[in-house]
Parts: structure tokens; sequence; C-alpha cells
């Protein structure tokens, strides 16, 4: 097989769905590393998410990206919301109750999306957008946004971890939550904020996905397992980790394709998985914290 | 009349609950008794209703099969063969955390599901296996399914019986003490690892004897039936409002999710057909709903674990 | 001298036994202060009951007259109090610096100054202040923990054996730090197993057992005290 | 949805038996089968119906007629249950269905593709009964017929990206692809990300893919080359009948399963009819009002087929999806047609046999 | 009885335990003292079978156990306590001593389905070994409290409780007697001295509290830095220079 036809069938393909699997896992690895559960309903507040900003489209005329950050605005306090509301009272009790929570927030999210918007597909712009051809490499506009829009979140969130105060206090709180409290984190508002980010990027995850495909309203519960894998993949805790990850789950099971039958490509994401369980159970990145 | 037909309605719910109840019992073992994350219900359930569907149906062509062996041997075959695909999965998985456990066993659950659904030779793929045998299948309607629920029931009935028996017996003491604290455990001679594999095993047994019932009350079995949704995070929600730690509270959270879902369709068909359509999500919506009101009133379930071992010579 | 720190007839639990059953302390200002008792006679206990981690049923806590009963650690952190706990009490995937900064969280504006104080009193952090915490040596350890603490500029610095599982050089040097921090003005309340040790510098020393006061007096009064002695510090 | 306004019309022109009404139980099967199977037992002991219309996937109708309808002595009409699993029920002639076996429409398929001179294609199906059936018949008839099939590949649903999947399936050096998926689920992906990186020419779909989702989220202006085969009602009277009757009322009688739902449920109600309420009797009404022997009943005319069935006469509907003569395995043949999509709708491009 | 060779246990570079030689003879009550973090506990958990050290070896019996399981050690008769108490916290009192003897006929599945009367003669048998060992630790009136609910002191005990389910030949106690109320401790000293006497079991003791050293143990091992400093009677060991400068303090010859 050609290069480029790797490069532009396989290997971009890839890449923009593992940066939007990134997106994802990047949430997830978050909330496994702060708040430390399993957080089910990620994929449906990413449904949420492509779907407010479908509906930015549709209702306020905006244009396409301009409903990205509205879309991440609203979604971030959707989050912030469904944690206060279903997650918060139960911090005290054993995590495996507050994973079921998630899980009967993730089916109220799905079904509020298919009673509001409905079960058929949507797409933000109609019609099809055929590739430009950059020396043989086959890029669309929307696929180049994609893959940047994911590296500039991740370089802001880490910079947000790694220079202000709160992005402080998060690690902090994820590396030893009691002596967090004890240098005076106020943890109620770390627990703000992580909801905040984490909300955000669902929403960004969502509206990529949907921007590439189309949206429907199983969209972000399909995409929850591969996020999961990803976030382990890379080890849990880490940014650049649940990054690496997404990129190789996408990537994995768009060339999986060549060798195994197609049908077998969903479950490429947990061959390496387990594979990686495995042999480094830790994860690529040693994980835990961030 | 009305209550007649009420009645078989029951009967049929009943049946519905017995192989369930099967699957949370299943998981009781693993999560509550030991504390085992398998979030990969659905695979066993699948390795049971097709193991045995193989075993017990005539001919067909294009997979194997054709065994038309007795039902007993099907259900016997069903839960050997759960047990088997369960050993290497525990040998591998059970040394993880268990958040780790839960997304393991959610991916072979997957690949298992993936292969139901792909290998023609084997399960005849997408279009599932059909002519499963049904132990009086051939009695009328209601004959017939008075008299699956009462061997269904008898089934849970024994089981309960047997695991009951050996929660209660050194058995139990000692899965409870591993999952209080490995550690010590392991200093007083216990061998950990075989504990929890052997937990891990009978529970996927019994879940793959589940998936059985569930093939010859259809007498058809197709991939849809193992979607995860249906036979992993049901049996979840099943468990932890029942009662995880309490067989009881399992069997008991069966029945009231079943009854739940089933009289709120009940309700909905009672809607005009525009809205009705939409109820379906609705109702959805309000079994998450429900799921949250119980974790957050009762997060210990409706009946939660029993204080095992009390000697009753407190008073001597 | 009023107290600064005052604990008065405490009582609490993790859960809904009572641990504390009335433990009164105080500490003025430019004191230190140790307390002493066999294990599990509530020592941490008390100090995480200052330290709001506690459910606190009875009694009254108060820093310069101000009332900090049941009040969340954040907030009490706020009122000048730093705690040190036994165990895990860095932030081992942040840097030695990061760590000191999680000591200044609260406070705003040029922290330059804070800095110097602690790299002053522990010139080996400065040398490794680019490290991960999670590597330093026990030793080590023990500084950022304290420096961690120290940044805030606490009035009163509540130490929980802060030197449990640490050679006897690292001891001493501990020890010797205290004298520092009391000797700029800081009040020192501390947990120690080497009671002996810690009595023989403390102005003041208290003996807990079974969540209550059993003695109280300077720390060479204890020493002297024949019961104490026997019953207390394995003499 | 078109079983509505049957219930509707047969209420409205009198209702069933001594005027009673027909009331419709919308069950929710959601397509898997412990749902089927608990609506199912639902609608026969609680609402106590004698005949059943749907469910939606095949699946659920095998659970729902093997565990419910059948050992229940009910009769079970499934408008949309295609796969050829369904005949091969043993089911006591109580399973029907208004709509053509996959089977039917894969051979027809193939056989109008190799008449107009395409013999060389990739086939992309979804792993599913729908789409693994209608494939395999497909592929089967178009290979005997010497057609070549130059890629065959499943896919799951849900997934983001099938852009490796096309890639390897073109690879095979076809130019026309066709797809056997739902247009508003990963067959409008499919077709969307082969569109938009030329893998292939043309594309043809089964009657999952005619639907409205891919003119409407993909522009008629880059479908000119798709076709999509469906059953048709062979251009009839009733079907015209039909279609006046459902835009009426607001419907699309172009959508997916809406003429076989219509006729699935008008059949019920004549059989129940003719049968006089007696769920026994029931499956041979039913085989009676469609044998295509007696007066000709059209869709809407129930107050006429009423009037003849209680004056004993024969009668013979004829449906909007076809004549609906069942053979002995409860099936009817498919009347295809291909569709091409033009002024923003699918319009018939060619009769299909 | 045991040899321990040259043993050593690092974590990530940290010798916790460093080339560790020492020897504990049959029917001796052998004193290990040592200051915090000289390894004393690290040692300990080497030899159950608790971790597995870098290098060196154990012999136990004349049998080399080094890579051996704690499980398996626990039925040669290895038994040992923890020095932060591992009770199983949401047991009864009663059952967390019945839960000790090792291959009971119940703890197998099918026995429990098939041989129903030989489980139940075992747990009357073992039942009636709690109740003995519950009077003789004095907790007869706590027995059907969940163990989690117990003082420091009592769950200290139920450590040295069980112990006394097993058929134990050499017993690692981790500071018995911390946080164990005095004239309990006094009874406990008493306790391991029958144990020794009567019973015939070797232990390994590690405590701080020099009065009960000095009473049960000869000989005594001091620790320091992972390996052994000195090793002879107490007096000996107490004096020292090395031991009064690193463990004991130089206040400490005075206040005793
Ligand atoms: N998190 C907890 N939950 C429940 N009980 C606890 C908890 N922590 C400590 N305890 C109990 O509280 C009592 C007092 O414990 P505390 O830690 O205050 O003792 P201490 O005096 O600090 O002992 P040490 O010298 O060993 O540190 C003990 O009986 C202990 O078992
Ligand atoms: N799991 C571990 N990882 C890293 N270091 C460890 C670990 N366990 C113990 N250590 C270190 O090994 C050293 C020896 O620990 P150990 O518990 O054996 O001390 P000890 O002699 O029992 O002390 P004490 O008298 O306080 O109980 C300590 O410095 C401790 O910090
Ligand atoms: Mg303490
Ligand atoms: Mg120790």
């Amino acid at each position: 097989m050609e290069f480029l036809e790797l490069l532009n069938f396989y290997i971009i393909p890839g890449l923009v769905l593992g940066s939007i699997y990134a997106l994802g896992a990047v949430g997830i690895t978050l909330v496994f590393a702060i708040l430390r559960y399993a957080h089910l309903a990620h994929g449906d507040i990413a449904t949420l998410g492509a779907f407010v900003a479908f509906a930015a489209v549709t209702l306020l005329g905006l244009p396409v990206y301009a409903a990205l950050p509205v879309a991440m605005v609203v979604t971030a306090f959707a989050a912030v919301g469904i944690d206060k509301l279903f997650y918060d009272y139960l911090r005290e009790r054993p995590r495996i109750v507050t994973v079921m929570a998630s899980l009967g927030v993730a089916l109220m999210v799905r079904s509020l999306v298919q009673v509001i918007w409905g079960v058929d597909a949507e797409s933000y712009i109609r019609g099809i957008a055929r590739p430009e051809n950059w020396w043989g490499i086959r890029l669309k506009d929307r696929e180049i946004v994609t893959i940047l829009t994911m590296i500039g979140l991740v370089l802001a969130l880490q910079l947000f971890l790694m220079k202000t105060k709160w992005g402080k206090a998060m690690r902090a709180m994820s590396d030893n939550p009691n002596l967090a409290l004890l240098s005076g984190v106020d943890n109620g508002k770390v627990v703000f904020l992580t909801w905040l980010i984490v909300g955000g990027l669902c929403a960004a995850s969502g509206f990529f996905l949907g921007l590439n495909t189309e949206l429907k309203s199983m969209m972000g519960w399909q995409m929850l397992l591969p996020m999961f894998a990803a976030a382990i993949l890379g080890g849990v805790g880490r940014i650049e980790g649940a990054v690496l990850g997404g990129l190789i789950v996408g990537v994995a099971e768009e060339v999986s394709v060549i060798f195994i039958p197609s049908e077998y490509k969903a479950a490429m994401a947990f061959v390496i998985l387990l594979l990686m369980l495995l042999l480094r159970p830790t994860g690529l990145l040693r994980g835990k914290v961030l | 009349m009305e209550w007649i037909g009420l009645l078989n309605y029951a009967v049929f719910m009943a049946i519905f609950i017995c192989i369930y109840g099967l699957l949370a019992l299943g998981l009781n073992i693993q999560w509550g008794f030991t504390g085992l994350f398998n979030a990969g219900i659905a695979g066993f359930f699948a390795v049971g209703a097709y193991a045995s569907a193989i075993l017990t149906t005539p001919e067909a062509a294009g997979r194997i099969g054709g065994f038309d062996l007795p039902v007993p041997v099907g259900w016997a075959g069903a839960m050997v063969l759960a047990a088997a695909i369960a050993w290497p999965i525990g040998k591998i998985c059970l040394r993880f955390r268990s958040d780790y456990l839960a997304i393991a066993t959610i991916g072979v659950a997957e690949i298992i599901r993936l292969v139901v659904k792909s290998e023609d030779w084997l399960t005849n793929s997408a279009r599932g296996v059909t002519n499963i045998p049904r132990p009086f299948g051939d009695l009328p309607y209601v004959q017939s399914q008075l008299a699956y629920l009462a061997l269904v029931g008898g089934i849970l009935l024994v089981v309960y019986l047997l695991v009951e028996r050996q929660i209660a017996a050194p058995w139990g003491r000692m899965m409870r003490a591993i999952r209080d604290n490995e550690l010590a455990a392991r200093a007083m001679g216990k061998d950990v690892p075989f504990r929890r594999l052997e937990a891990f095993i009978f529970g996927a047994a019994l879940m793959g004897l589940g998936g059985a019932l569930f093939a010859h009350l259809n007498r058809a079995i197709t991939p849809e039936a193992i979607d995860p949704m249906v036979a992993t995070f049901l049996v979840w929600i099943m468990l932890i409002l029942g009662g995880s730690g309490n067989n009881r509270g399992a069997i008991l959270g069966v029945a009231v999710v079943w009854v739940i879902w089933s009289f709120s369709e009940i309700l909905t068909d009672q809607f005009p057909p525009e809205i009705a359509i939409k109820a379906k999500y609705i109702r959805i919506f309000l079994i998450g709903l429900m799921l949250q009101l119980v974790l957050r009133f009762r997060p210990e379930g409706i009946l939660p674990e029993p204080q095992r071992g009390v000697s009753g010579k407190k008073d001597l | 001298m009023s107290p600064l720190l005052d604990m008065r007839e405490v009582r609490g639990g993790y859960g809904d036994a009572d641990i504390l059953q009335g433990v009164s302390l105080n500490v003025a200002p430019g004191e230190i202060v140790a307390i002493v008792g066999p294990n599990g006679a509530g020592k941490s206990t008390a100090m995480k009951a200052i330290f709001g981690l506690l459910h606190v049923r009875g009694g009254k806590i108060t820093i310069d007259g101000k009332d900090i009963t049941g009040l969340k650690p954040n907030l009490i952190v706020q009122a000048g109090v730093c705690y040190v706990p036994q165990v895990d009490n860095i932030f081992r995937e942040m840097t030695v610096h990061e760590n000191l900064e999680m000591g200044a969280f609260l406070r705003s504006g040029d922290q330059t100054r804070a800095y110097d104080r602690v790299y002053g009193l522990f010139p080996d952090l400065k040398e490794r202040r680019k490290t991960l915490a999670g590597n330093l040596s026990g030793g080590q350890r023990q500084m950022v923990a304290m420096g961690r603490a120290l940044m805030l500029d606490p009035k009163v610095l509540l130490l929980d054996e802060p030197t449990a599982g640490l050679s006897p050089r690292y001891m001493e040097q501990i020890f010797q730090i205290c004298r520092d921090v009391r000797d700029d003005g800081v009040a020192l309340l501390l947990v120690e197993q080497h009671a002996k040790q810690a009595l023989a510098f403390s102005d003041r020393g208290y003996v807990l057992a079974s969540g209550a006061n059993r003695h109280e007096g300077t720390g060479a009064e204890l020493l002297a005290d024949r019961e104490v002695a026997e019953m207390f510090l394995g003499g | 949805d078109a079983a509505q306004l049957a219930v509707q019309q047969v209420n409205d022109q009198g209702g069933i038996l001594k005027g009673e009404k027909l009331i419709p139980v919308v069950g929710d099967s959601a397509c898997n089968p412990q749902n089927a199977t608990d609506a199912a037992t639902k609608a026969v002991n609680i609402e106590g119906v004698v005949a059943i219309v749907g469910p939606h996937c095949s699946g659920a109708v095998l659970a729902a007629a093997n565990s419910v309808a059948v050992p229940a002595g009910v009769v079970i009409i499934t408008p949309s249950g295609t796969s050829p699993e369904i005949s091969k029920l043993d089911d006591k002639d109580l399973v029907f269905r208004t709509v053509p076996s996959d089977d039917f429409q894969g051979r027809a398929l193939a056989r109008t593709l190799l008449e107009r001179g395409t013999n060389k294609v990739a086939v992309a199906y979804l792993n599913n009964d729908y789409g693994k059936g209608l494939a395999e018949a497909f592929k089967a008839e178009f290979e005997d017929k010497g057609g070549d099939i130059a890629g065959f590949a499943a896919h799951e649903e849900g997934k983001a990206s099938y852009r490796s999947d096309l890639a390897e399936l073109a690879n095979g050096g076809a130019d026309t692809l066709v797809i056997f998926d739902y247009g508003d689920g990963a067959g409008l992906t499919m077709l969307r990300q082969a569109l938009e990186n030329g893998f292939f020419e043309n594309f043809v779909g089964g009657d999952g893919m005619k639907s409205d989702a891919p003119i409407a989220e993909l522009g008629a202006e880059n479908l000119t080359t798709f076709t999509a085969s469906s059953p048709v009602g062979a251009k009839s009277d009733a079907l015209d009948v039909f279609n006046e009757a459902f835009k009426e009322v607001g419907g699309d009688p172009d959508a997916i399963f809406v003429t076989t739902s219509y006729d699935a449920a008008f059949l019920a109600a004549l059989a129940i009819e003719k049968a006089g309420g007696d769920k026994a009797k029931v499956a041979e009404a039913l085989r009676s009002v469609s044998d295509g022997k007696g007066e000709v009943i059209l869709p809407g005319e129930w107050k006429k087929a009423k009037e003849l069935i209680a004056a004993g006469t024969d009668i013979d509907y004829k449906g909007a999806a076809g004549d609906h003569d069942f053979d002995e395995l409860g099936d009817v043949p498919g009347v295809y047609a291909l569709f091409k999509v033009q002024d923003g709708a699918f319009v018939v491009d060619t009769e299909m046999k | 009885m045991l040899e321990v060779e040259n043993l050593v246990m690092e974590y990530g570079g940290f010798r916790a335990v460093d080339r560790c030689t020492l020897t504990a003879e049959e029917g001796h009550i052998t004193g290990l003292i040592g200051p915090n973090g000289a390894g004393k506990t690290t040692l300990f958990n080497l030899i159950a079978g608790a971790i597995e050290p870098t290098s060196g070896r154990i012999r136990y019996m004349g049998e080399d156990i080094t890579h051996l399981s704690a499980d398996k050690r626990f039925h040669k008769g290895l038994v040992r306590t923890f020095q932060i108490p591992h009770e199983f916290h949401r047991l009864t009192v009663l059952e967390n001593l019945m839960m000790v003897p090792g291959h009971q006929a119940g703890e197998s599945l099918f026995a429990n389905w098939f041989a129903w009367g030989k489980v139940a003669g075992d747990e009357r048998e073992t039942e009636r070994r709690a109740w003995e060992t519950l009077e003789f630790l004095e907790l007869t009136h706590v027995a059907d409290e969940r163990a989690g609910n117990l003082s420091g002191g009592q769950k200290k005990l139920l450590e040295l409780g069980r112990t006394m389910m097993t058929d134990a030949r050499l017993v690692l106690l981790d500071e018995p007697a911390a946080g164990v109320n005095r004239t309990l401790l006094r009874k406990l000293e008493e306790k391991i001295a029958i144990l020794n006497k009567e019973r015939g079991y070797t232990f390994i003791l590690i405590e701080h509290d020099m009065e009960m050293i000095e009473k049960l143990c000869h000989p005594v091992i001091c620790m320091a830095e992972g390996t052994v400093l000195i090793e002879g009677d107490f007096q000996t060991v107490r004096s020292d220079p090395r031991v009064l400068e690193a463990y004991l303090g130089e206040t400490v010859g005075d206040a005793a």
C-alpha cells in the first residue's frame, strides 16, 4: 500500500478520531484523578454538548465554529449542575454508589436529548465538504480545526494546571486531597472548577464528533468505551497520557481494518487496553495523579 | 377475564425475575461478597445462552451445533463454559484495581459480543440461533408458562439456598474477611487470589445459567439480547437498588426494577400516541431519576447487608 | 499570658463513638507544648479535632479568642493554624517548590520573603527545589512538610510526630528546627513518641490517655514525675 | 405513524365487530428481545389483544413470536421484520409479514444492478440481522449471475469514522458501493465519508438507506449517483389511495415501512372482523381476506369491507405495499423499485423484478 | 528454628532492610528493638511473606521459605500479628477468631453443599476453641461486636488471639503492647509467657516497652537502619553505647 494512501485514509482519520477521543479522555482522567470515580455519564454529556451547539446553530443562527464556545460554556454549567444535584451528596459514600449515580445521569441526559431533539441524525452544516489536497495529503478544514483545537485546549489546560493557583490546587487535590484541605484549598471550589473544565471538554469532543460526522442521540454513549480505554491507556490522571491514549486508540481503530475483519474494529480499543493492562497496568505514562 | 390476563402476565414477569435473579445472585457473589467489579455480565450471559443453544438445537446449516442434546445438558454446558471463560479472564484481570477490572470486563464482554455477532460458523452471527427447545414448550401457553416458571423458580430457589448456605458457612466468612482486609487474610493463611477466582467463576457460572434459561424461554437468542444496557447495567442497578451483599435484596431489586419498568409502560400506553412515542424516552429518564432517588435516600439498597455471624450467645 | 490556641473539654470522634472524651489544652504565643501518651490515646485525634477533621460533639476550640469549632479546614488555615499530619504530609507528585506554593495558597502578593525564610531554615530544600517531593528522603520530606506549613507564617504550628520513621540524626535536626521556629515567634504544639527528648525542650507538656487529659505540667515536671515516667515514657 | 391511520379509519368507519373501537397498544420493544417479549406478553395478556402488529426489529420479532405469540396462539404481523430467519420459524402459521424478506430484496437488487450493467461492486453492510441478511442474499445472487464482488465487509454502528473501512473496500477496484445500512445511522456516516473522499462513484442502498436523512444532511445535489431499492406497492390504485390519505394526515408516504405498517394494521383489523373476534380463527381469516380471491378492498375501505364480511362475501385486500398474498411461510413476495434522488426527494428510477 | 541470611528489602532504592542476618532459637522469646524506621516491621513482613525480599534467604525449620506465599507459611505454623491492628472490621470478634483455622471443611464450596455434617462438626469445634480464646483474653462480652468497633487495646488482644487459634510454632508479635492499657499489658506478658512455656510457641517480639522486653525476652536484638546492631541479653544491649545513642537516647539510663 502506498504511504500516501495509508496516511490519507488510515492515519489522518485516525488522528481526527483520536483527537475527539482525547478530548473526552482528558475529562475522564480529570474526574478519575481528582474526584476518584469512573464517570459513566461522560459520553452522554458530550452528546448534550453537541446538541447545545446544534441549537445555537439552528435557533440562534450562529456560525458553526461560534457555536463551540457557547456549547462549552453551557455544558460546563450543566456539568456543574449535575454534580451539585446528583453526585455531591454521595461524596462520603463508597465510590461505586457514585458510579451508579453517573449511570443514572447518563440515562437521564440521553433521554432528555432524545425528547428535545429527537432521535434522527442531524448535522451542523448540510451538504458535504470535500478535502483539500496539500501535496497529496488530503485534509478538510474541519479536520485541521479539530486537531488544532484539541491541541490548543489541552495546552491551555496544562498551562492552567501548571501555572495558576487554582490549577495547582486541582493538582494538589488529586495528589493528596486531605493535605490540600489542610493547605487551605476549598475542595468545593476545586470540584466546581473540575466540572467546569470537564463539561467544557465534553462539549468540545461532542461538537467535533458531530462536526466530522452527524449528531445522533447515542453518539456519546458509543464513544464512552474508547474514551475510557484511552484514559487508562495513557495512565489515569495524566493529561498528556490521555491525549496520547486517545490518538493511539483512534489510529489503531482505523489501521486495524487492514489486518482484521472490520466488524471487529470496535474491539480494537479493548484489545489494546487488555494488552496494556497485562503488560503495563499503570498505563503508558505512569499514572495516578495529575 | 382481565385478571386472568394479569395473572398470565405476572407469571411471565416472574419467569423474567427468576432469570435476572440468577444474574443478580451471580453478581452479588462477585461484588456483594467479594468486591469484584464485574462490568461484563453480558459476556457471561451470552456465553451461557449460546452454549446451551448450540448444544440443544437440532442440526442447522452453516454453523456448528446440531447436537440436539437434552436441555439439562445444555444448561450444565452453559454453566461450565461460562465458568471456563471466566477462568482465564479472572486469572488475568483479578489483580487489577476494581476500576480497572471493571473496564477490563467491559472490554471482554464487548469482544464476546462482537464474536457472537460476527462469527457465522459459531453463532450464526447477527441472525441468531432459533428453534431452541423449551422445556414443556409443547403444552398450551398457560400451562407451558407455569411449568417453565416452576422450573426456573425451582432453579432460583436451589441456587439461592446454595448461595445462602455457602455465605453463612466458613466460606462466606472467609470471603468477607478477604473483602475487609486482604493483607490480614493472607497472613491468616487464606489463598486470596484463588478464592477470588473461585467467587468470580462461581458468579460467572450463574450468569451463564441465567443466559441459558433466557435463551430457552425465548426459543431464540440474537445478539440484541446481550446489549450491555439490558444485560449488564440493568443488573447492576437491580443489585445496588436491592442491596448488595444481601441475596434477598438482590432478588427483590430485580423484582422492583422489572415491575416499575413494566408498569411505567402500561402507564405511558394510556397517553395519546403522539406523546407515547416520546414516552419511551421519558420512561428511561424516570428510571434514571428513580436510581438517583434511591441512591440518595437508601444508598445501602432496599435491604442492606445484614450483620452476619452473631453467635446468639450474647446473653450468656 | 492569654492562650493563643485553647481547646476546652472537647469531645468527638470519627464515627458515632467518642474518641476524645473531654480533652483540654492550650498553647500560649511563642511556646512549645508537647502531647505525649500511649498509642491510640487520641493525640492525633485531638489535633484533627482542632483542624475540623472530626465530628466534634462537645467543647470549644478558639484561636486568639475566635471560635473555630467545627469550621472547615480551609477556613481554619486562614485563622493562622498550620498542621503537619503524622503520615502523608507532602504532595508527592509536585515539586518541592510547588509544595511550598501550596503552603502559601491562601496568601496573596509577593511571597519572596516567605520562600527565603523557609529556604533559609532548610538549605537542603533550596538545592532540590525542582525535585518531585516523592523522590526525597524521609528527612527531607519532613522538611518539606514543615516548610509547607511555615509558608503561611502561622501563629500556631501543629506537628504530629514530626520525627516518626526518621533516623536519630534527623530527629535531632527536626528538634533543632522546632526550637528555631519557636525563636521566630511561632507557637508549636507537637505530638511525639520520642517523649523524653520532646519534653526536654518543651515549655509545657500534656499526657493524654484514652482520649482524656491525664497529666500536665512543664516539661521538666513531667519528666521528673515517677508515675508519668513509668506509665507513659517507657521508663 | 401509518398504523395509526389504519386504526383511525377503522374506528371512524363504524369500528370493529359490533361497533367496538380498535385500540392501539403501543408496545415499546426497543429492538431488544427482553423488552419485546415483555411488551408482547403484556399486549397478549393484559390488553388481551388478538393480533400483534410489530415489533420492528427482526430479533425482537423472533423473541416475541417464539416465546409469546405462537404459544399463546396470537397472530403476529410484522411490517418491518425482514430477516429470512423469520420465514424459518416453526410458527404454527401465526407469523406473517407485510414486508418481503430481505432475501427477496437482496436478490432482486443484485439482478437489477447486473441488468443495468453494473457487474463489479463492493458491499458494506451493517453487522446486524438486517444488514447481514440483505448482504448475503445479494452476494449469493450477484455472484451466481456472474457479477464480481470486489469487497465485502461488515461494520459496527455508531463509529465516528468509516474511512478506513471504505478505503479497504475501494481497494478492490469497484466503483460502485452497495450499502446495506440505515440512512439515519451508520449508513449516513458512511455515505458522507465515501462522498467526501471520493472513494466510489456510484452508491446503491437497500430500503434502509431510502430515508430522508441523506437528502436532508448531505443535500440532494450530492446524491446524484445514489440509488436505493425499496419495496413498493406495484404502482397501483391502492398505493395512490393510501398516499392521498396519508398525506392528508401529514404523513410522509415515502418513508420507510410506512405502507407496510399501514397494511399490517389494516389487515389485522380485517382478519379480526372476519374471525368475529375469535383469536383462534384470526390466522385463517387473515389468509382468507388477502388470498387474491373475492371482492377487492383498497386501503381505507373499511366500511365496505365490514359490510361485505357481514354479508359473508369473500374479500381480498389489496394493500398500499402490495397485494399481500401470503405464501405458506406467511411471507409476501416483494415488489421493488430502485429510487433515485430528484428535486430533493426519492423518485422511482427503475422497477425491479 | 528461623534463620535470616543477608536479607535485603529495597523500596525504590531505599533499603528498609539491609543485609540483615539473625536467628531465632526454638522455644525462646527473642526481643527485637530498634529506632523507628529501623526495618523491624519490614523484617516481619518478609519473614511472614507479605512482601518478597530483594535478595537474601529465609530458612524456617531447615527449609528455605524465601519465596513461599504468605498463606503457605501460615500453614507451616508461622504466624504474625500486625503493628497496626489488621482486624476484619466488619466481622464480629468471634468470627475474626473463627475464620483463622486453616483447612476448614466449610471453606470448600462443595463441602458446604454435600458434606453438611462434616462442616457443622468442624464449626462446632472451631467455635468452642474461639470461645476458649475469648475467655482467655477476657473478650467474651464483646464477642458479637463488630471488630472495627473495638478499642485499640482490644484490637491488639484480638491480634494475639488469632495466633492462639492456630497450631502456631513461631509467632511474630509486632508491638503487642502499644496502646494496650497497663494492667492488661501485665496480663498480656503473663499470657505470652504461658503460651511459650505450656504450648511451646516460639516468639519474636518487637516492642518499644523496655519493661516488657526485660521481663520476657532472651536474647534481645537491636536493629538500626535495616541491619542488626547488636545481639545479647537485655542488660548488655541496654548498656551498649551505640544502642543508647541510636535508640534509647542519653536520658534513658537515668529514668529507668
Ligand atoms: N479514621 C479513624 N476512624 C475511626 N477510628 C479511628 C480513626 N483514626 C483513629 N481512630 C481511633 O481513634 C483512637 C485514637 O486514635 P489517634 O490516632 O488519635 O491515637 P494517637 O494518640 O495519635 O496514637 P498514636 O500514638 O498511635 O499516633 C484509636 O482508638 C483509633 O483506633
Ligand atoms: N512500602 C514502602 N515503601 C517505601 N518505603 C517503605 C515502605 N515500607 C516501609 N518503608 C520504609 O522502610 C523503613 C523501615 O520501615 P519499618 O516499618 O520496617 O520500620 P520499623 O522498624 O518497624 O519502625 P517502627 O518502630 O516505627 O515500627 C521506613 O523508613 C519506612 O519508611
Ligand atoms: Mg497519632
Ligand atoms: Mg514497625
